[in-house]
């Protein structure tokens, strides 16, 4: 029965921290890469769920395909998240980060 | 400042109400629902062991119809919003250089066993898990690591185009052959076959391999549809 | 105990993702975040949906060799066809919203939404 | 082979994916086959709505051999096929529109463009004929794919920009409905909408109530309910003409069937009916007041079809009998009248940059046909008699009056005031100013101004003989409010 605990609760942390940092990154390749992250924590919630068609088509399609055209779109636009030059002045003079 | 706070405002109500919404749904419980039909009936009547694939290909097989078409969309409309005119003399130029060779030897290894798999994968969809969705997925990766390896490599968008217009047209010619069959569409019309047995299910293998080619054909066309456009310089254009 | 523990940790990491997910698409001014809290949001619901077709101690539904005529428990497979079909709409949303990401960029240059500003928000 | 709802959706998806291949023989195919469709459809709805109305029954198709619950099902029912009807011949009228448009777009791109608008009519159509809520969504997500990459067709346009803005609209619509289908599964184990119906009593109320509210939000944003209709006056702009067309007259009538079928059918919860009736309210006063300040054509176009929707929810609002029927007449008159207003408009501003209403001076003389058919049109929207659109409005207030919502009535009045002093000024435009504007004027081609004037006969005739619809949706009006007589055609189907 309490095998799985610990293993759950790394997956857990692990999925909300990388959706998190998906969220808040600055480089829009690490968000990328840290979406791919929770689907790949999301697919192994589906196999303990009992579910291993569709961890299948989550890993296949949510990890791997997701994330190449993502990568592909941020090859083709740019990798920074912040282009709005006003705001992050307002913010240096407010004395927040850099 | 005042945007931020709404945008709480509208979180925290919605999120209220899903955790106190489903905070009331049992965990772990067996209801009574369509479900157990299903599981009832897969093995016994459709000989069909994986009784995901049953419902997909079957029992809910309209809705898959409705998927392929929806990549299928995607690929269409995607290839519509791309589309730019081209300019005199201008070549597909894909990677700005091309790969390593250990790249290129790894990826020419790599690409029929990956191919092999995804065809395993989509011809055993009603045995194990995997079906003409992930196995199609599987091939498109396959592809995708030529393009990204090979600088030449180059999709031919007309064979795609055939397999894709053949594999949609085979799934729903299928459906229609059970119309005129006096049956009703897209029900199974062949022999069910023995449980477990590479044929068994009567149309639903053929009509995840067609799935399958169509997955693969519709992402190939996709990605590539992508990496054409996949240049620094087209970004100037205004 | 280990019910109630499953329950916190499913559940729970779906609404979070799903809260998660539509933060970003609301608060985010980058084209591209708001693209990755829509899929983020949409894993949330996926989980959410399996999780709600899981059944205590049952097994994955196929009927390999080893199951067949044994008398065992099966989680629901209903959600699971349903998620196959929510996956690979889901994805192909993602692609129609980054090539349009894409046709952004090359008019504007910028993936900011405060920047693209030809029509009212 | 016997005709059956499921061809709605075969026929188009096999032309769909044959179309590529045509495509390769003979570029003018690409153009024909989606006409043929259409046609086909068009003869396929009059054969079976003869049939339900002659028979006085309902088609339940079972689809793969389950029935309901455990197949999918189409159901053919005086209301869904009603407006499958509608969507097939409005579709097709204005696939004959757009046979000649647009001829200088490349061939690549026009391939795209028939094979994404037959998928979006036959997307809307799904809508309204599936019996199974989850494929409801699988439609719905067909028709929202084709719906934003028409949206951003025009590469000269900012079709982009609206596009992803429809997109995220859009996305959160389906993720709410998607949301509501999720809880439903898990309160009542079912998908078949007349088995959700059938077991909806034994649901607890707060739970209900909360799943109601995510599809209210979820199909009012496709329904363009304020204020979730940010999206609408964008998208109709920067969309190609005859597309803004299909989105007023076939996918915001799709959403208002979503809203309609899962109020009426599936809860039957009757306390949603005032949040209905006041959402319609300021829809409409809102966006009217707003049509008001436009100074671009299709914005104003929009924005008074966003106004009209309002009335559409306030007449379902009222929830009795005649109300709904008022509703359903509504729903068929902007449907057709829009159409023709998008269609004729298009025209109008066909060279214009910025597309103002103020290009329009003196128009009337340049284009003498367009303009009248667009005058035409816009009397018939605001409710003039001898129009469609008259017809409409009266039944409307007249429900109202019968169960005393006077205020109501009310701003309906104001509101439609407002409407005639908006369609009049432009109207004033074409007509009594001189030209001076130097812009381009585009003369129609034949093809288009035939399908112009079959949806103003349509509108004229009635206009003076509204008998000859009315019955239609006399009957359907009976359908969507009988629930216990859609339970049972459904899930009795295939018993014996």
């Amino acid at each position: 029965m309490n095998w799985l605990v610990i293993p759950i609760i790394v997956l857990v942390i692990l999925t909300i921290a990388a959706a998190i940092y998906a969220v808040i990154s600055k480089n829009l390749l690490y968000a990328v890469v840290s979406t791919g992250v929770v689907s790949l924590g999301l697919s192994m919630f589906f196999f303990i769920l009992q579910a291993p068609d569709v961890a299948l088509t989550e890993a296949a399609i949510g990890v791997a395909l997701t994330t190449i055209i993502f990568i592909i779109t941020i090859r083709n636009t740019t990798e920074i998240e912040c282009c709005d030059e006003k705001k992050s002045k307002i913010d240096v003079k407010k004395g927040g980060e850099k | 400042m005042m945007k931020r706070f709404f945008i709480f405002l509208i979180l925290a109500i919605v999120g209220y109400y899903i955790v106190d919404v489903v905070s009331q749904i049992p965990f772990g419980e067996n209801r009574v629902n369509v479900g157990d039909y299903y599981l009832d009936k897969s093995p016994s009547e459709l000989k069909v062991s994986n009784t995901v694939t049953a419902i997909v290909v079957n029992y809910r097989g309209f809705d898959t119809l409705g998927e392929v078409t929806v990549l299928f969309l995607a690929a269409t409309g995607l290839a519509s919003i791309m589309f730019r005119r081209k300019r005199k003399g201008e070549k597909d130029i894909r990677a700005k250089k091309a790969s390593s060779r250990i790249i290129q030897i790894g990826s020419q290894i790599l690409f029929p066993i990956i191919i092999l798999l995804g065809a395993y994968v989509f011809i055993h969809g009603h045995l194990s898990p995997g079906g003409g969705f992930q196995g199609g997925v599987i091939i498109a990766t396959a592809s995708l690591l030529m393009l990204i390896s090979y600088r030449k490599f180059k999709v031919n968008h007309s064979t795609i185009s055939w397999i894709e217009s053949i594999a949609g047209i085979v799934f729903v010619l299928l459906g229609v052959t059970g119309l005129i069959l006096g049956k009703t569409f897209l029900e199974n019309f062949l022999p069910t076959g023995e449980l477990n047995n590479l044929l068994s299910g009567g149309i639903i293998g053929i009509i995840y391999v067609a799935v399958g080619f169509k997955v693969a054909a519709e992402l190939t066309g996709l990605i590539d549809t992508l990496l054409l456009n996949n240049r620094p310089e087209a970004n100037k254009e205004k | 105990m280990m019910n109630e523990f499953l329950m916190i940790s499913f559940y729970g990491t779906a609404i979070a993702l799903i809260l998660i997910g539509l933060y970003a698409t609301l608060a985010k001014k980058n084209l591209l975040k708001i693209v990755i809290g829509l899929s983020i949001a949409d894993s949330g619901l996926n989980l959410l949906f399996m999780a709600i077709g899981y059944v205590k101690d049952g097994t994955a539904p196929i009927f390999s060799a080893e199951v067949v005529g044994k008398n065992v428990v099966m989680v629901d497979p209903v959600p699971q066809a349903l998620v196959l079909t929510a996956i690979v709409i889901g994805f192909a949303v993602t692609a129609v919203a980054l090539s349009l990401v894409m046709r952004l960029y090359r008019h504007h240059n910028t993936a900011a939404i405060d920047e693209i500003k030809n029509l009212k928000w | 082979m016997v005709i059956s709802p499921v061809q709605y959706i075969a026929i188009p998806l096999i032309a769909a994916f044959l179309i590529p291949l045509f495509g390769k023989l003979n570029k003018e195919l690409v153009r024909i086959i989606p006409g043929l469709v259409l046609l086909y459809l068009s003869y396929i709805s009059v054969v079976l709505m003869n049939q339900v109305i002659s028979q006085n029954t309902m088609i339940v198709e079972i689809i793969a051999g389950w029935r309901p619950p455990w197949g999918i099902n189409l159901v053919f029912s005086p209301f869904s096929g009603f407006l499958a009807s509608l969507f097939s011949m409005l579709g097709f009228i204005i696939w004959m529109y757009t046979y000649n448009f647009k001829r200088e777009v490349e061939d690549a791109q026009t391939e795209k463009f028939y094979v994404l608008m037959m998928m979006l009519i036959t997307g809307t159509i799904g809508i309204v004929l599936t019996g199974d809520i989850f494929n409801m969504f699988v439609f719905l997500e067909i028709t929202a794919i084709s719906a934003y990459s028409l949206t951003a067709f025009y590469r000269e346009r900012d079709g982009a920009e609206a596009a992803f803005k429809y997109l995220l609209v859009g996305s959160f619509a389906s993720f709410f409905i998607l949301l509501a289908i999720v809880l439903l599964y898990s309160q009542v184990g079912t998908l078949n909408m007349a088995d959700i119906a059938q077991k909806m009593p034994d649901v607890n109320p707060y739970m209900k109530g909360v799943i109601l509210m995510l599809f209210f939000v979820g199909f009012g944003i496709e329904a363009e309910m304020f204020p979730l209709n940010g999206w609408a006056p964008d998208v109709y702009t920067q969309a190609p003409g005859p597309i803004g067309a299909i989105f007023a007259g076939m996918v915001v009538k799709a959403g208002i069937y979503g809203l309609v079928r899962v109020i009426f059918t599936l809860f039957d919860v009757h306390e949603i009916f005032p949040l209905l009736m006041i959402m319609g309210v300021i829809t409409m006063a809102v966006s009217e007041v707003i049509a008001l300040r436009q100074g671009k054509l299709k914005r104003m176009l929009a924005y008074s079809s966003i106004g009209q929707m309002g009335l559409v929810l306030v007449a379902f609002g009222i929830g009795t009998h005649e109300a709904v029927f008022a509703a359903i007449f509504l729903m068929f008159n902007h449907a057709v009248i829009k159409s023709l207003l998008f269609l004729s408009g298009t025209y109008l501003v066909y060279h214009s940059k910025e597309k103002n209403i103020s290009d329009l001076d003196g128009i009337g003389k340049s284009l003498p046909f367009t303009s009248f058919l667009f005058a035409l049109g816009s009397l018939a929207i605001v409710g003039l008699p001898p129009f469609a659109g008259f017809w409409s409005k009266l039944y409307i207030l007249m429900a109202a009056a019968d169960v005393r919502l006077i205020a109501v009535i009310a701003i309906i009045l104001a509101v439609s005031v407002v409407e005639i002093v908006y369609y009049f000024r432009v109207l004033h435009r074409i007509y009594f100013r001189e030209r001076i504007s130097t812009i381009e004027i585009k003369i129609p081609s034949f093809n288009a101004k035939i399908s112009m004037l079959i949806l103003a006969i349509v509108i004229i005739v009635i206009g003076v003989y509204p008998d000859l619809i009315s019955g239609l949706i006399e009957r359907a009006a009976t359908d969507l409010l009988d629930k216990q007589h859609y339970i049972q055609s459904v899930l009795s189907v295939g018993l014996h």
